[in-house]
């Protein structure tokens, strides 16, 4: 893998180039520009062409997208519509939060699904399977949006046990805070991951090699976490990299209703607000945070599997 | 009796973009500002009235073409430097350069700001404006300090103001103390502020006051009722009833100059070329007619709207509801008259909303299933913000579901926009009545009030009875706070007042 | 059943007569390109190549089954995938009667393709699963036109007659069959064509020993009655002595020893034959072999073939000249091929001396 | 004869499928002596593997196994977990069909003899590095302290064999189950595996069960044999006599269907047919549609294991009507 | 040589084995059933829902639960059964072409890619790269966004996103098939690439495209739902479940059934589909 990594992250460079067209495009294609977006109903065709002159988004496409990369290149975004700071600071600010939220969340996702896979492959097809499979199908066929809405309502609004959203002040509140919202996107996560982990578990327990364990006769949770485990979490990790892309497009979402200041939310509204630097911005950190996710995952998968390092 | 100190946390929907009085073009931003800056001139919290700011007096010339401003002594900005006639000459300069920002228009009648000595403001203007000291209320036309401006980083304007909007430094109750993004904003009791109470002493009452976001709702409320926070407005007109039942709890409803209505394309022919039946005056009509506020307010407002009696709300200046309500419910006129229109087939209209807001959805629910009666297919279609602008800004519409807060204590910048053509043709309805244009220009110089009030009242009953719009409701602001917080206000201009705020023991 | 081998009978003459060579390889050479890591690029290494094939040599005749046996990874299958073009050869030559088969492309390699035909090793993997008995064969009839749409029931039930397949299965799937069945139903799709060869990899090598018999019996049977010409590639060395009218044994990816049947078995010339052979079990408990191990070691890997002759780690009898310079595959005095520096020495082919 | 090490008499295995409970194993016998190589051949689906996994009880609920197995005069079969962990891996090793699916892929091969030697040794933890390059040695993998830590796929298929045996060894067990150890493997491999596992019998004084498919494994290092046919023994006897003259109509079969080196080219005898699917048999003998020999007296049970002379055990009615295999006659 | 011929006699039966092919397990069944029920209500909603699912009924705002109401009444008055058993229609609607277009496309181009490789296969790479770096959701939105709200702008945007992930599953499904030796059979045997491809190989990987299209199809509705959050999904006063939750969402205090039945209605739903997936899957595959 090692080996392998200069390639994949040349390999990434297409990918970010890609992405950058297609943003420049996609966002362009939106009826409005920045400066109609800021003007709103005040908009007169003077104080827009005055405006999208300053801004310089009256030039061509194209060059609008070289000055971008060559901006890039010296590590500037461009400076935010909206918000009139560079960009480069608007991510900073929201960037952490939502990566603690995503890290936070996946975490909870394994801890919810991995045991639970566990069960009920354990019980394949008795009542905890059904009742286990029946749960998570109600986490997978409900809202986020209303998740989190019951978990306020009722975690923090009527037993006062998490703060009703927001980030509070501090390291420590911080986590406090983003516990529920990060329980909210986890069990989106883990309702998915949940269903192949446990046909994975039951196949990984029908594996001949864990037989072969039990033929040497050492203890049931040595041949669990020795074996099955480590074999089922390759496919979890595999899983996982690929929802990646689901869970930050549920941050838009928990974001909202959470008031948490992260990069998901700040997406949607710059798309609305026709935010292009913003946009692009963020698009491209987002593209390359995934890049990284998938790395790890493959590093971690190529950790946990030795045969991909062939 | 107030007392003194406390943290006040209240939680908004949207964050500000810019604090800077000119630049600034969204409400977050607006509804802040008059926290951290002052005017020459105040508005009265009711918004009916003017009170002293940074000016003690003011007067106007017998021909109305200059007034005479005495300045506050000894005010200053919340860095403790003075507040000179320097920084009210070049804050009312920037304020009306046609060049910055897009609110210029409401000072474009001043020829010229000077002063004749350290105390004394004169503005002279071109022509008589009788709305001139209630623009001198308005947020834009506050003094900002000329020099830490000039000192911000920057080589433009824009740059300056951008910069300087970081951490600004006004003349308001409050100075912003720290601004995360997105999530929260402080404000800290500006010590040099000049304003008393009725008692004498300095305001505000608060240490402080946490602005955090919290875009959705129901987590605002969640967190109102879980203490989290002390107050927060844009309560949802559903949830009123149900929070004025919680013991914990008071439900302000702030009188506002906010009115819904759908705003409607005029023009004979739609963007698409089609003749376009809402440009017959009876066709309007009788939708007008076909329309039940009562029960749009019912179950949209639950009861706290009121019907519109004219296209602005019954808080602003000059306001005229003598006809009583805007076509009342009558479905018999409303077939009779699109009758007589030709129209008593029917026909398809589609209407815009912005996507997200639920009320503006319902609204238009319910009048889709009355005018179905008559007949008329309404068609709804949701749209981002801007794209809802770009179509309405290229009159490329039929209907379309709008409000409006007035940001001046004078009815002209609502007529300006809704009723007068020659500017943007009655906010792009095409709708274009040549008396009321002349009426309209007429009460831009009228000094007399009782004159200026007559015109406007010609005005109000020729909308009203041409009906450019659908008239739907005004609604008051809903803000709740905790049991203990008292003395908050939102003007009807939707301004949030804090410097009279405190907490109850 | 008639009509498919009247047909094979009228099937034009081209030419060579029987027991003349049908198929004929020539350094035939095959690799396959490893991946590579931009490591290795950056480094300037060049692409690792596994060496499937290593100019082999050989011809089949017209008529005669040619068995082929050898370690696994030797390359058989990889010969036999060449053979019927599923492989593009790295260099060499391959004719069948006459015709240039490397170069054949488009409707030329279909032709190519119904007189060349393959049954594979896996049972369960040379059949699409979700086909019918009846689909199947149907298939190839159809796209190959071999016979009128109407003719075609009466084709397949003569087809299933032929590989003794019930009409019965003719709707079953191949997951409701057992090995040997599901051998037949491959064998009777290859004969659909007509092919006057077939090339057998590992036909029996994944089933029980009763099956395989009647496997082998199925293919003499059909040997006899159309006349085809077979490679048979094997494993098991019994098979294969059974079968075969000659064997060509092949180690790394090269042919080492290639003779009659019976020459090879009782005098086998080239110590890695030799060696295969010790190591077969014999049937009769009676005669056990000794308690030390015919060979040691194990197949080198193909990527990295040892220099000079690719079978002296584990050669009892290599000599130094063996590290050093490969030995080709020559004719022996007894008209056998092998490729051995110490037969060729013993028939004074070479002088012990340059040795 | 002395007392049998492992003695499994009735022995009968219910696994539950997608069609209901099926009995793989129907009633095996089997008897093993200390340090003999018993073979067990069958065609495939007969039992072989099942049989050797119901030994150690590696039949997983709902599955069941009842009967008898005497190890060392314990019955194992009504022992509970605990108390069969302890003897699973240490007085009775295994190694599985397939080395390729049988190895952990993800741990290395070290590991895996390691797990074994901390289940059943107190040795300590640079004890049992030593001992694991000791048993990779023992199997003849060559740089065995450099190989320790290779992952199996780093393996060849014989070199994966040969770990699989270095684990079922690792607590010198006295009896190995070795399930189709050679299958998948070449003859020169096959034959150095065999030789193998004959060395280690020897000195180790270890006995074997050898599961294979092949007959002449069976006669180069087998000592006895058993033949099973559809979950059941259908013969059972020391190697010589049996392929010499083979009292099982199904034994013959097998035998006469591996061809024979002087009659290249023409037809072999095969056993027709195929057998027959688990629980389809009924009381009948479970050969005779196959059979040349059947007789109503074939139909009407299925024909017990009777003990025969010089300790051959047969369960064919007419297996003193057999014609005697003819490479016997050689 | 009739030793050779195999008995089969002891083999079952071409009808006994049909039988069983078709023996349909119990998930089955019920995924049937909860299917065929929603579809049911797709197609003829206006026979079962009890009230005309538009009509306002202002003596009636927001009613729980009775007799007259069984599911109760929205802030408008109108009837929620009426409303749900309605928007089945839409759901099914958004399930359905949401679904099929890039299921079509994404299988044809799969399938393509994954036998032929080479460029192509690489150019599709960077295009999976594309769309799964960019939050799907994130990406929905712009381009609903860019074409306007609305059902149909809302099925383009996803197809022209969600081919992709099918086309993926197929590929790799693909890839691993073209290895089998049936695939070499068909190449031996003078067959086309096109035969190869979409007679041989591709109906081997449909399984896998089955259980993940059932999946997608719940997952779209909750997309509608999410859409619906934000605005961008059907229109009003379309019925659509998401919608209704969503809408639901202020009355989650006051009147609790606006938004938990339609909530149940998208369970019951999805876990239907999957539980036809899985059935599907378990009759489609190939026993070995
Ligand atoms: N498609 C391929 N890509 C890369 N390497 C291959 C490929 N096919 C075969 N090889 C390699 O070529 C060598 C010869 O393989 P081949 O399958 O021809 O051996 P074989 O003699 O048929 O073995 P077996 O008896 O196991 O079937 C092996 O090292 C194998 O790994
Ligand atoms: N997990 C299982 N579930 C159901 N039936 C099984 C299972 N495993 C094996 N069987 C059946 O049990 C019977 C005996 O199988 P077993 O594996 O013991 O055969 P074997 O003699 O070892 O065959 P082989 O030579 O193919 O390894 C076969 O009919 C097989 O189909
Ligand atoms: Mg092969
Ligand atoms: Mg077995």
């Amino acid at each position: 893998m090692l080996a392998r990594l200069p390639g994949r992250l040349l390999q990434m460079i297409p990918t970010f180039v890609l992405i950058g067209i297609v943003v420049f495009v996609l966002i362009r294609l939106l009826p409005g520009d920045p400066a109609a977006a800021l003007l709103g109903i005040h908009a007169t065709p003077e104080a827009l062409a005055r405006i999208n002159a300053q801004l310089g988004f009256n030039r061509p496409v194209w060059v609008q997208f070289l000055l971008f990369v060559g901006r890039l290149l010296h590590g500037d975004l461009g400076i935010s519509v909206s918000e009139r700071i560079p960009v480069t600071e608007v991510i900073a600010r929201r960037l952490p939060v939502t990566l603690i939220l995503v890290v936070m969340a996946a975490i909870f996702a394994l801890i919810l699904a991995l045991p639970l896979a566990f069960v009920a492959a354990l019980h394949q097809n008795r009542l905890t399977d059904v009742a286990l499979r029946g749960i998570f199908q109600v986490g997978l066929s409900t809202p986020i949006f209303y998740i989190g809405l019951l978990m306020l309502g009722f975690l923090g609004a009527r037993l006062h046990w998490f703060p009703v959203g927001g980030i509070g002040n501090g390291v420590v509140s911080g986590f406090y805070h983003l516990f529920l919202p990060a329980l909210t996107l986890g069990i989106g996560l883990s309702a998915i991951l949940m269903r192949s982990l446990r046909s994975t578990v039951i196949g990984v327990l029908r594996a001949e090699y864990v037989e072969f364990a039990r033929a040497k006769g050492i203890a049931p949770w040595r041949v669990l976490t020795g074996h099955v485990l480590r074999n089922s979490l390759i496919t979890t990790l595999t899983l996982f990299g690929l929802n990646v892309g689901t869970l930050l497009g549920n941050t838009v979402i928990v974001e909202n209703v959470f008031a948490v200041p992260g990069i998901g939310g700040l997406l949607v509204e710059a798309i609305f607000g026709r935010d292009y630097p913003v946009v692009q911005g963020v698009t491209l950190v987002l593209a390359v945070m995934v890049s990284l996710v998938f790395l790890l995952t493959d590093i971690a998968e190529s950790w946990l599997d030795p045969r991909l390092n062939g | 009796d107030p007392v003194m100190g406390g943290t006040l946390r209240f939680a908004r929907n949207t964050d500000s973009e810019i604090l800077d009085p000119v630049l600034n073009n969204a409400n977050a931003d607006i509804w802040i500002l008059t926290n951290l800056y002052s005017t020459l001139i105040l508005p009265a919290p009711d918004g009916k009235g003017l009170l002293p700011g940074l000016a003690t007096a003011w007067s106007a010339s017998a021909d109305g073409k200059s007034y005479t401003l005495k300045l506050r002594q000894g005010t200053k900005f919340a860095d403790g430097s003075p507040v000179t006639v320097d920084d009210v000459i070049w804050s009312l300069n920037r304020a009306r350069n046609p060049n910055i920002g897009i609110w210029n228009f409401l000072l474009a009648s001043i020829a010229n700001v000077s002063a004749p000595d350290d105390n004394t403001i004169l503005i002279t203007l071109k022509n008589p404006d009788p709305s001139i000291p209630a623009a001198l209320a308005t947020f834009n036309s506050a003094i900002m300090p000329h020099k830490l401006f000039e000192a911000a980083k920057g080589a433009t304007d824009t740059e300056k103001a951008n910069n300087f909007a970081l951490h600004p430094i006004g003349d308001g109750p409050f100075v912003l103390s720290s601004w995360e993004r997105g999530s929260k904003m402080v404000l800290k009791r500006n010590p040099y502020y000049f304003g008393t109470d009725k008692a004498g002493r300095h305001l505000p009452y608060l240490d402080e006051v946490d602005l955090t976001i919290v875009p959705d709702d129901a987590t605002r409320i969640l967190q109102l009722q879980a203490g989290q926070i002390d107050a927060t407005e844009f309560i949802p007109y559903v949830r009123v009833k149900e929070l004025q039942a919680d013991p914990n709890l008071t439900v302000d409803l702030f009188p506002s100059t906010q009115v819904t209505y759908l705003q409607l394309s005029v023009f004979p022919k739609l963007a698409d070329g089609t003749p376009n039946p809402l440009s017959n005056t009876k066709v309007r009509q009788a939708l007008n007619y076909a329309i039940s506020k009562e029960a749009i307010i019912k179950v949209v407002t639950h009861d706290l709207g009121t019907p519109m009696h004219s296209f602005f709300s019954s808080t602003t200046p000059l306001y005229y509801g003598g006809d009583g309500p805007a076509y009342p419910f009558n479905m018999a006129k409303a077939k009779a008259l699109l009758k007589e229109a030709g129209y008593d087939k029917g026909f398809e209209l589609t209407a815009l909303a912005q996507a997200g807001k639920a009320n503006d959805t319902a609204t238009l629910t319910l009048v889709q299933q009355m005018w179905s009666a008559l007949g008329v297919k309404l068609k709804i279609q949701q749209m981002d913000e801007t794209t809802l602008d770009n179509h309405r800004n290229a009159s490329n519409f039929q209907v379309l579901s709008a409000y409006w807060t007035n940001d001046i204590a004078d009815p002209n910048e609502m007529t300006d926009y809704s009723a007068y053509y020659p500017n943007i043709k009655s906010a792009y309805s095409g709708w274009n009545n040549p008396t009321v244009n002349k009426l309209f220009e007429q009460s831009q110089t009228e000094l007399d009030p009782a004159k200026r009030a007559a015109e406007y009242k010609q005005i109000q009953q020729i909308y009203v009875a041409e009906a450019p719009e659908f008239f739907m409701y005004e609604t008051p602001f809903a803000v709740a706070t905790r049991k203990n917080v008292v003395g908050f206000q939102q003007s009807p201009l939707g301004n949030d007042i804090f410097d009279m705020a405190y907490f109850e023991k | 059943m008639s009509a498919v081998a009247q047909s094979t009978a009228n099937a034009p003459e081209t030419g060579s007569a029987p027991g003349e060579p049908l198929l004929v390889v020539r350094k035939l050479t095959k690799t396959f390109a490893r991946s590579r890591s931009l490591m290795d690029l950056v480094k300037g290494e060049p692409r690792r190549r596994v060496h499937a094939l290593t100019e082999v040599d050989l011809s089949v005749r017209r008529g005669e089954t040619l068995g082929i046996v050898g370690e696994s990874g030797c390359g058989k299958s990889t010969l036999a995938r060449c053979l019927v073009r599923l492989h593009r050869v790295d260099s060499g030559s391959v004719t069948y009667d006459g015709l240039d088969v490397v170069a054949l492309r488009g409707a030329a390699l279909r032709r190519f393709n119904r007189r060349v035909q393959m049954v594979f090793q896996d049972p369960y993997g040379s059949l699409n699963p979700r086909m019918t008995v009846r689909a199947t064969i149907a298939e190839a009839l159809s796209v190959h036109r071999i016979c009128p749409r109407r003719e075609m029931p009466a084709r397949i039930a003569a087809l299933m007659d032929l590989v003794h397949l019930p009409l019965s299965a003719a709707g079953r799937r191949p997951h409701e069959f057992s090995g040997g069945q599901r051998q037949r139903i491959g064998i009777a799709r290859a004969l659909a064509l007509e092919p006057d060869c077939l090339i057998a990899d590992e036909l029996v090598s994944a089933l029980d020993v009763s099956v395989q018999a009647q496997m082998v019996n199925l293919l003499l049977e059909l040997q006899e009655r159309l006349h085809l010409t077979v490679l048979f590639i094997a494993h098991d060395l019994r098979l294969v002595r059974h079968l075969s009218h000659r064997v060509a044994v092949m180690y790394l990816g090269r042919v080492v020893e290639l003779a009659e049947t019976e020459a090879l078995f009782a005098h086998p010339r080239h110590p890695y034959t030799r060696a295969l052979l010790d190591a077969a079990p014999e049937l009769d408990p009676s005669r056990r072999g000794s308690a030390e191990a015919a060979v040691r070691g194990e197949l080198p890997s193909p990527v990295n073939p040892p220099p000079g002759c690719a079978f002296h780690p584990r050669c009892p009898v290599a000599i130094e000249y063996c590290r050093r310079v490969r030995p080709e595959l020559v004719r022996l005095r007894d008209g056998r091929l092998a490729a051995c520096h110490l037969a060729a020495t013993e028939d004074g082919l070479v002088q012990s001396t340059e040795l | 004869m002395t007392t049998p090490l492992l003695s499994i008499r009735g022995l009968r295995t219910t696994l539950a499928t997608e069609r209901g409970q099926v009995t793989v194993v129907d009633g095996v016998d089997l008897d093993v002596q200390p340090g003999e190589i018993l073979g067990l051949v069958g065609e495939s689906g007969s039992g072989k593997s099942m049989t050797l996994r119901s030994i150690l009880r590696l039949i997983r609920a709902p599955g069941r196994v009842s009967g008898q197995v005497l190890w060392r005069g314990r019955d194992l079969v009504p022992l509970r977990e605990a108390e069969m962990r302890a003897i699973r891996g240490r007085e009775i090793g295994m190694i599985f069909q397939e080395p390729m699916t049988a190895l952990n892929p993800v741990l290395s091969v070290g590991a895996q003899i390691l797990e074994n030697l901390v289940a059943h040794t107190d040795l300590g933890r640079s004890a049992r590095q030593a001992r694991a390059v000791e048993l990779l040695d023992l199997v003849g993998i060559s740089a065995p302290a450099q190989r320790v830590n290779d992952y199996p796929h780093q393996f060849s298929g014989g070199m994966r064999q040969r770990a699989m045996i270095a684990i079922a060894l690792a607590s010198n067990p006295t009896l190995l189950l070795a399930d189709e150890p050679t299958t998948a493997l070449d003859v020169t491999i096959q034959d150095q595996i065999l030789k193998l596992l004959m060395h280690l019998r020897a000195t180790l004084k270890m006995a074997v069960i050898l599961v294979t498919h092949d007959l002449g494994v069976v006669a180069q290092s087998c000592d006895r044999v058993a033949v099973l046919y559809a979950g059941r023994v259908a013969e059972y006897g020391a190697v010589g006599p049996v392929f010499a003259a083979p009292h099982h109509a199904y034994t013959l079969g097998l035998l006469r269907s591996v061809p024979d080196a002087r009659h290249a080219r023409q037809p072999l005898r095969p056993i027709g047919g195929a057998p027959p699917a688990p629980d389809t048999v009924g009381e009948r003998c479970a050969f005779m549609p196959r059979c040349a020999y059947a007789t109503a007296a074939c139909a009407t049970a299925r024909p017990p294991l009777v003990s025969l002379s010089d300790g051959r055990l047969s369960a064919c009615v007419h297996w003193d009507q057999l014609e005697a295999n003819e490479w016997a006659a050689v | 040589m009739s030793g050779a011929l195999p008995t089969l006699a002891e083999a079952p039966t071409e009808a006994s084995l049909r039988r069983k092919r078709l023996r349909i397990s119990v998930p089955l069944t019920l995924g049937i059933i909860i299917t065929v029920f929603f579809l049911v209500c797709a197609i003829v909603p206006g026979w079962i829902a009890p009230y005309d699912p538009l009509s306002f009924d202002y003596s009636n705002l927001q009613v729980g639960p009775s007799w007259i109401h069984l599911l109760g009444t929205d802030n408008f008055g109108r009837d929620e059964l009426s409303r749900i058993i309605w928007a089945a229609q839409v759901d099914i609607q958004i399930a359905l072409f949401c679904t099929i277009p890039p299921l079509i496309v994404g299988t044809i181009i799969g399938s393509l890619v994954g036998y032929y490789g080479g460029i192509a296969d690489m150019i599709f790479g960077r295009v999976v790269d594309l769309v799964v770096t960019f939050p799907f959701m994130v990406l929905v939105i712009a381009i609903v966004a860019v074409l306007g709200p609305g059902l149909v702008n809302v099925y383009i945007a996803v197809s022209a996103v969600g081919w992709v992930f099918y086309a993926r599953l197929v590929r790799s499904e693909i890839m691993v098939l073209r290895q089998a030796d049936f695939a070499a059979a068909g190449r031996v045997m003078g067959y086309s690439d096109l035969r190869i491809i979409f007679r041989h190989l591709l109906p081997n990987a449909l399984i896998a495209v089955v259980v993940y299209w059932m999946t997608d199809m719940a997952l779209d509705i909750l997309l509608g739902s999410s859409l619906g959050y934000l605005g961008l999904g059907a229109q009003p006063p379309t019925a659509e479940w998401g919608v209704l939750v969503s809408d639901g969402k202020n009355f989650m205090d006051t009147s609790w059934w606006m938004s938990v039945f339609p909530g149940i209605a998208i369970v019951l739903c999805g876990t239907g589909l999957s539980l036809l997936g899985d059935g599907v899957a378990d009759l489609l595959a190939v026993k070995r």
